[in-house]
């Protein structure tokens, strides 16, 4: 027997995953989203998520969009909402469907780590004396001001991945990292498309961007490159 | 300190001032050597385009480049490299990558040497509102507030006054709050002013304007350096 | 339940009960496959030679390593390659390295499955004592009370008495807490037993004991499974 | 012009240490210790030092231990400042001329962690309900108990890399990253002395564990191997 966090199909990928989960999702923009993951979770059915991600999704026709187009998300916990796209996001909010929990990127990517890390709370400047900070405790340490944030701790995380071996062991590619890494550590149940399966030892101790501990299963998703952002100059 | 020496439509004598690339240019030659920066999405970022060859600054970005360089060409194009953005930009050699966890513990550690951003208004106690103007419909925050905290110094670079002539340099902000009392210098079309315990003091002035006009156009009193 | 059935002086039978070799041994068949252990330094970390071959367990050491295999040989000697106990080790095919913070937030974020720990002292409410016998002279606690409180499960290996016969299984610990209410389970030389919410709670015991022998050398209630 | 954080003198790295800085000292048994930057830091004279390490030193004549046996620490924060060797360190202590904070070696890892990434405190269980946990505030999250920790923010840190370019950017060799790696983040001024000095562009964007933001300045210092920690069996 040996240790193997390598799944085949998207049904393995999923499995288990409940009605009112919290899910965290990584990706910044087109790049180091777990797209097919997003597309199997719609598939599998879980509904009433609350889902935890940068942004709120951009059409209609995939990813985080498309899960709340079809009703299944009851609460997005995010920093970027609003953006060009963000349709779905906007109709649901505004009809009331889709509550909305605004968070300041620095804070929602520290409330994962420390989440992942056994920290409950942290003191935080970022938010003070605002609106999204309004409402929370205040403290001062050696004569600045903070307010005080909790961890997010999730049931699943979705992530996307460069490379992966049988342990879990992940490298992402270079933008690719973003919100994947913390979000990696942060849920009970860590759920991982990669680009690439390698043999256990062919990623080097000192090179391992996530160590294998926090993820429990695998799928080898070779999808390819991101979209370009946008159109280049020669 | 009033303004009555002035027109009372400010902006009728059709005063444009520096442009946005002279804005950037002035803010650009203003940093050092080896400083660590952020520039924000827009305008700020037009500053890249100006720091002397050969003057070393490393830029940053929030979704964890450190050393980011231009935008890509079709030559140079990976799609796996995006700014804050979401560009597809280019990597200087000695870049290095993090996550977001450690690409804001960066920030809000105070490492960044600076981070410029534009503004909707700053007030005379270094208060500013970039983020939404108004919470009525849902706004959208990304990483303004925990760079506006977090970064040893914030720059900002916009307008002196609206498209209409209302100032936005003012005693108070009307729009809600990025961060409280963080703001250090501001670079607009008219002129650069710093925030320090007395309020805006002038540090240079388009040669188009007189400081009264200047004064005009703004909504708090500005101080003269000693 | 009292004690008086037994001799006055328990150990004066001189059972001996099972060796460490033993008892490391019993406990290394209950970890399961795929578990991600933290061994402590001493006789935790003999647990590591009886993992059975076709099994994989993953070691951690708290200075950083996930995937800690033996110590090194002459062999396979690299003096960049030490465990928490200072000693220099070998890595597995499929280790990482990370530093100090996030070793800990690894520790500390509830993602070992099991932590094997020696002990002075443990009671029957789950608290043990295990990095120092008091506090007159200077202690040094190292990453004890880290892993007592992240780790899914805590198990302890140790003598059931001490020396001179006193039991080490209490009703309260009489010497500086390591942790409060962390325990899963003991190993001793004399029994395997589980702390549940009634307290002790026999799994197995050595066959050169009997029940009540056993219970005379410990010194809370041990109840037998339903 | 261009960045150029190599020094090449000891005096030049240590230039500016002032009387009663608080210095972070990398290392992790004989593994990754600045010893070096140590040597030169007791014949740079600064004096009333804090020293924030894992250990208390060992012997008399090198690193930490020599440094407080010539009279120039008066405080030392340290998770195991008692191991076969710390004789300084006892004698000092019982003298009652050096004070001692002793921290849970997690705990004291997070601290400085957060101090280089602006958390000002945080929450954590380990140490409640025990002897080092004693006085400090306690709090409820979720239905468990945990004590508040302030972050370690320092003056100086000593740090030892394995490979540092003139950006400062920096690779350690295994487990030499240890305390390195945090502490590099939480001071003003962080000395680093790297065994290997490399061209710009040499460390790869996904494999830099220090980025060289966090490094003032670096000196080349190839002295090759810790030595092995036992005998070893053949």
């Amino acid at each position: 027997m040996a240790i193997n966090k390598i799944v085949s199909s998207f049904a393995d990928a999923m499995a288990g995953i409940k009605d009112g989960s919290t899910v965290l999702i990584g990706g910044f923009g087109a790049v180091g989203q777990p797209n097919h993951l997003l597309d199997a979770l719609t598939e599998q059915g879980a509904k009433d998520l609350t889902i935890v991600a940068n942004n709120a999704g951009s059409g209609r026709e995939t990813g985080i969009a498309r899960l709340m187009d079809m009703g299944r998300v009851r609460r997005i916990v995010c920093s970027f909402p609003r953006s060009a796209g963000s349709v779905v996001f906007e109709e649901l909010h505004s009809a009331g469907k889709l509550e909305l929990e605004l968070v300041a990127q620095g804070t929602l990517a520290e409330r994962i780590r420390a989440g992942g890390a056994g920290i409950p709370a942290f003191y935080t400047a970022t938010a003070y004396g605002t609106y999204i900070g309004e409402g929370k405790e205040v403290r001062e340490f050696k004569g600045r001001k903070y307010i005080l944030e909790e961890a997010i701790k999730a049931d699943v995380a979705l992530v996307e991945a460069w490379q992966a071996d049988r342990w879990g062991n992940l490298r992402y590619r270079t933008s690719g990292r973003n919100f994947n890494q913390p979000m990696a550590t942060a849920a009970d149940l860590t759920i991982v498309q990669s680009q690439h399966l390698v043999e256990l030892g062919d990623l080097g101790p000192d090179d391992i961007h996530t160590p294998g501990i926090y993820v429990d299963r695998v799928i080898h998703v070779p999808y390819g490159d991101p979209p370009a952002a946008a159109p280049l100059a020669d | 300190m009033t303004a009555t020496a002035t027109a009372s439509t400010p902006t009728a004598d059709n005063i444009k001032g520096w442009s946005r690339r002279d804005m950037a240019k002035r803010l650009a030659e203003d940093i050092p050597e080896g400083w660590y920066v952020n520039l924000g999405i827009g305008i700020p970022l037009m500053v890249s385009d100006f720091v002397p060859a050969d003057r070393e600054v490393v830029l940053q970005s929030e979704n964890g480049i450190l050393g980011m360089g231009p935008l890509q060409t079709k030559r140079t194009f990976d799609p796996w490299i995006v700014n804050a953005g979401k560009q597809n930009v280019t990597l200087k050699t000695g870049a290095s990558i993090v996550g977001h966890a450690d690409s804001f513990a960066m920030i809000r550690g105070g490492h960044l040497d600076l981070c410029v951003l534009g503004s909707f208004e700053v007030a005379a106690n270094g208060d500013f509102a970039n983020w939404t103007t108004s919470l009525k419909s849902v706004p959208a925050v990304g990483g303004a507030m925990d760079l506006a905290v977090g970064a040893k110094r914030i720059w900002l670079i916009m307008d002196h006054t609206s498209k209409d002539g209302k100032p936005k340099l003012l005693e108070t902000c009307t729009m809600p709050l990025t961060a409280p009392g963080v703001v250090k210098r501001v670079y607009t079309n008219l002129a650069v002013i710093d925030i320090t315990a007395r309020g805006f003091e002038l540090v240079s002035m388009t040669p188009e304007i007189t400081f009264e006009a200047l004064q005009a156009r703004t909504g708090a009193r500005i101080h003269r350096k000693d």
